[in-house]
């Protein structure tokens, strides 16, 4: 036939046992074959483009709702600090407290720790306030000025900072309604009891939801990695009768795992930068109207580098373990 | 340059079923052997054994006197970059070429890319397919893609070449070039082992044969005398 | 060879070219094939537990999430009700208003449509309200006498009943405050507004969501039904060439499509049990503090049975889908 | 009582390559016809013509003068079962027992339990397999894996029989016995249209012999007369 002295040619002169070396180093060798792996990869990837498109989509989507439930928890504690922000107490001093006390509890109200702010509010600012209140407020003028003097107290609106907890708040209106000159202390609660309940909600809601949803996106990661590849797991049977290690026959899964993890990974970044985009106005002004004015915190570059790095570790594992689930790579073929 | 030994091999499979029993034999290193027997005699057992993707349930399988069932994970790809091995199914891969199937030996030893060009080339040639190359295994005939499976056995100039029934689908004139072949390699050194039922073939070679049975060894035939039928 | 004599056994005269007929009628041999069809499917999935647990997690997790966003969309649609029904007017009378005219308007209102509750508030009582207020109710009390008159007019709280819109409280509003004795008529606004606010961000939260989870829930089953059965689809070239039908080709599948899709909406139903098991608390002590107590609305037999529907159909059209991605059931095999 | 019929038919490939180039030839209904030539000479690309597995691209194929690339969804899978075909690759259901994979053309058929297992167990006697009903193909040596094809082609009485290198993994004693299957069904009726590349098989059967050379029929034998070579 034909080949017969081509089949010569090709052997120039060699003994046909001579045993192959890798031309140049082992890491020469390593990166070629690295090389291989990745460009038989993409080439993989790109020439069943609709399926990829759809392996993104999948991994992406599946990373995008923990990502989004990330973000909400993160906002949710910024919102919480904010509102412990906003807490804080009323001290109501006596009428009968002098001008010189009421001013010394101002000075002493500024230096305690964890006070972000004070407001005091003099007693005519108060009847101020009480007539704004009320819709008669020129007869209740007439019968203040009939009494002749202001019935209402001297008060402070102690703003307490981010970090004060409920706990000092107590503490600290305990200790100011011993103090002289003061007639009472009231704890902002309502604001702090909701919080609380919203909290709760959120943490048992997050907890199930984010147990949920990882196991979802380890699954649909996995799930779909292993569809993708799995016309490719026949070829382990052949590579290991010719001689391939472990490691060669790993690497081009390796590579179809990242490449489907990592492009998952920019598919959830796009769907959350969508989806964030989507509801920033109606949550900006649902939280104007709680008082607290905020910005969606969370979606910074460690979060995106995060979503990236979570897609890839889960393609890349999703691949190993179809390439494990198909019997490993060093079992002998039958 | 490769002595083959098997040493009391059995291979009891799960159901029972003894595909070897008790087989021994050795094949002297440099020669070309072939082994015949009825369907089922236990030949592609024997063969893969060789390969390591058989494990013996009693006995040893010793390459130049070391345990095939003994390398380890390690060892075990270096062994087999030095066989070529045709199967029974053709095994190619069916996303890559013809070409890209016979260079996967080459390309695993990290041989320069001009070297793996001229080899795959002079191999292709040899089976008679130079002109299809660039086709998928899909797209030949099943006569075509066992030579493309001989010639990615022999692409790596191998030590030992084992070959399950290799001219099954190949008409006698393409049988009679596949094993002049395997002739040339023998010549040059290495120990070939072929499995096929084809006695008439077989016998034209005149080379040692072994005849299995039911798992058995049956019938040792020396080079170059005719066997009984 | 042993057959032979058997093989003229096995013919029992008949020629080998006598063409088959269904032994019974046609119904009876679609129930056979039917029937062999479903306990092949069955066979199949129990012979794979922990991957046909793995296919019904996936799907069942698939589900969980729009079910769950229906469910919270529908409370909220629930709450939006409650909320509207708490929200109301106050109508100031004119001091100069006579309580015959006080009288009237009660009943007036009591008459009004929508009008759930009105509560009336009499000078004395508003000014007790006041005084208590105010921490110095005593001195306040004294001023009041010394004037000799209450400064502070009669009021009704009107509290309309659920159904009433914003537009119809707004059209009362006007409608009230052009009546004699009318002072003033103040909307409570701050539900209504914060209510707006919310619905608006459920509902883009809802859209976005929506969207996502669907198509990942439409992903994630057919997906994981394709992988499941994606061994079998092989089998199809071999069933073509010997002489099934199309419709025998696909009712394996369709079997293990319902297989797959209902055990998913059981899990479904399942997980969001224990999800709304676990949410049911915080959330019902968060409404209590919104003034609206409610029961979780929505997981109603009739939910259930569309979670049970949609993953059903989720699962035949995934089977359908790879079914025919695999080249259909009447093209050639090659 | 089956009459195949090809009219000058040509199948050209997406490459370019022509499997079959204007092909005319008529098998008399209840012969027995061999098909040779050498590796890629197109008797697979025929077969499957015959089967409507592949369309030509010019020309007709008729079976008993209707032509088979016109039948619709609903009436092809009714030809189909009045044809067996053995294939060159086994096409076992893996996931199926020897005895299930032999049953699945009756048991599309609607016959009867009792009928089927009959009908299994005289088809496995005659290819030798009886014992091996329980068995997944996995489990079978490749000669094994052909009987069952075997098996599974003629379980059903075709009128036609096709069968592509039935004897490829043979050794020649279980070749003649399925030559002599063939035989038995050809005497009952059947027309029987075997390819093979093994010559010396086909000579001893005295059987009209078409030869194809480059998808091109190039010689064509009367039964019972001696084949040039
Ligand atoms: N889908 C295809 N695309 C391109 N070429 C094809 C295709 N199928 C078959 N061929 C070519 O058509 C020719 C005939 O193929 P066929 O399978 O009919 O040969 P054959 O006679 O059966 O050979 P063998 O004895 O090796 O089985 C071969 O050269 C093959 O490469
Ligand atoms: N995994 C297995 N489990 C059970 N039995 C097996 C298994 N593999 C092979 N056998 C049986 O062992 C016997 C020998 O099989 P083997 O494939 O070695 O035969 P062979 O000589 O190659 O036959 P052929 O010529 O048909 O290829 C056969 O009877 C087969 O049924
Ligand atoms: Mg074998
Ligand atoms: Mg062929």
């Amino acid at each position: 036939m034909a080949g017969d002295t081509k089949a010569e040619d090709g052997r120039d002169g060699e003994s046909p046992l001579a045993v192959e070396r890798p031309k140049g180093g082992r890491l020469q060798a390593w990166f070629a074959d690295h090389g291989r792996a990745a460009s038989d990869a993409s080439l993989f990837v790109s020439q069943r483009l609709i399926s990829s498109f759809l392996v993104w989509l999948m991994v992406g989507v599946a990373l995008t709702l923990p990502g989004l439930l990330w973000i909400a928890q993160s906002n949710v504690q910024a919102i919480n600090q904010q509102w412990q922000g906003s807490a804080g107490l009323t001290v109501y001093m006596k009428l009968a407290a002098s001008q010189q006390l009421i001013d010394d509890m101002e000075i002493r109200l500024n230096r305690e720790t964890g006070v972000e702010r004070v407001i005091r509010t003099t007693p005519d600012q108060a009847l101020q306030e009480l007539l704004e209140q009320s819709d008669e407020s020129a007869f209740l003028r007439d019968a203040m000025a009939a009494v002749g003097s202001n019935p209402l107290p001297a008060s402070f609106a102690v703003v307490l900072n981010d970090s004060s907890s409920y706990l000092q708040l107590d503490a600290l209106s305990r200790k100011l309604s011993a103090q002289t000159g003061v007639d009472d202390v009231v704890i902002e609660m309502t604001w702090l009891e909701r919080l609380r309940d919203l909290s709760e909600l959120f943490n048992r809601l997050g907890s199930g939801l984010s147990i949920m949803l990882l196991i979802a996106a380890v699954l649909v990661a996995f799930a779909s990695v292993r569809l993708a590849i799995e016309s490719r797991l026949g070829e382990l049977r052949v590579l290991a009768l010719i001689g391939a290690t472990p490691a060669q026959m790993r690497r081009p899964f390796l590579y179809f795992g990242s490449a489907y993890g990592i492009g998952g990974g920019v598919m959830a970044i796009m769907l959350i930068a969508v989806f964030l985009n989507q509801i920033e106005a109606p949550l900006q002004s649902l939280l104007v109207s709680y008082r607290a004015g905020i910005e969606i915190a969370g979606f910074t570059p460690g979060f995106l580098l995060a979503i990236l790095l979570v897609g890839w570790f889960l393609g890349v594992a999703g691949a190993m373990l179809a390439l494990f689930q198909r019997g490993g790579t060093d079992k002998p073929p039958s | 340059m490769a002595r083959l030994q098997l040493q009391h091999v059995t291979r009891r499979f799960d159901n029972g079923q003894e595909g070897l029993s008790d087989v021994s034999l050795s094949i002297e290193s440099g020669s070309m052997v072939f082994l015949t027997g009825h369907s089922g005699a236990g030949k592609s057992t024997l063969l893969k054994m060789l390969i390591g993707a058989e494990t013996p349930t009693t006995g040893r399988v010793l390459v130049d006197g070391s345990d095939v069932s003994q390398l380890g994970p390690k060892q075990m790809p270096w062994y087999r970059r030095q066989v070529g091995i045709v199967l029974q199914d053709h095994n190619l891969l069916e996303n890559r070429t013809v070409y890209d199937n016979v260079a996967l030996p080459l390309r695993i030893t990290h041989l320069s890319a001009k070297d793996i060009a001229r080899r795959v080339r002079g191999a292709l040639s040899t089976v008679d397919l130079s002109d299809k190359g660039g086709l998928f295994p899909k797209h030949l005939s099943t006569g075509e893609q066992q030579r493309v499976g001989i010639a990615r056995a022999v692409v790596n100039r191998p030590r030992i070449i084992l070959a399950d029934e290799p001219t099954g689908n190949l008409d006698p004139y393409l049988s009679r070039q596949v094993m002049s072949l395997f002739h040339q390699f023998c010549d040059l050194g290495s120990t070939v082992l072929v499995a096929s039922h084809d006695i008439d073939l077989i016998k034209d070679q005149g080379c040692r044969i072994l005849h299995l049975s039911q798992g058995a060894l049956v019938q040792d035939t020396a080079a170059s005398s005719e066997v009984a039928t």
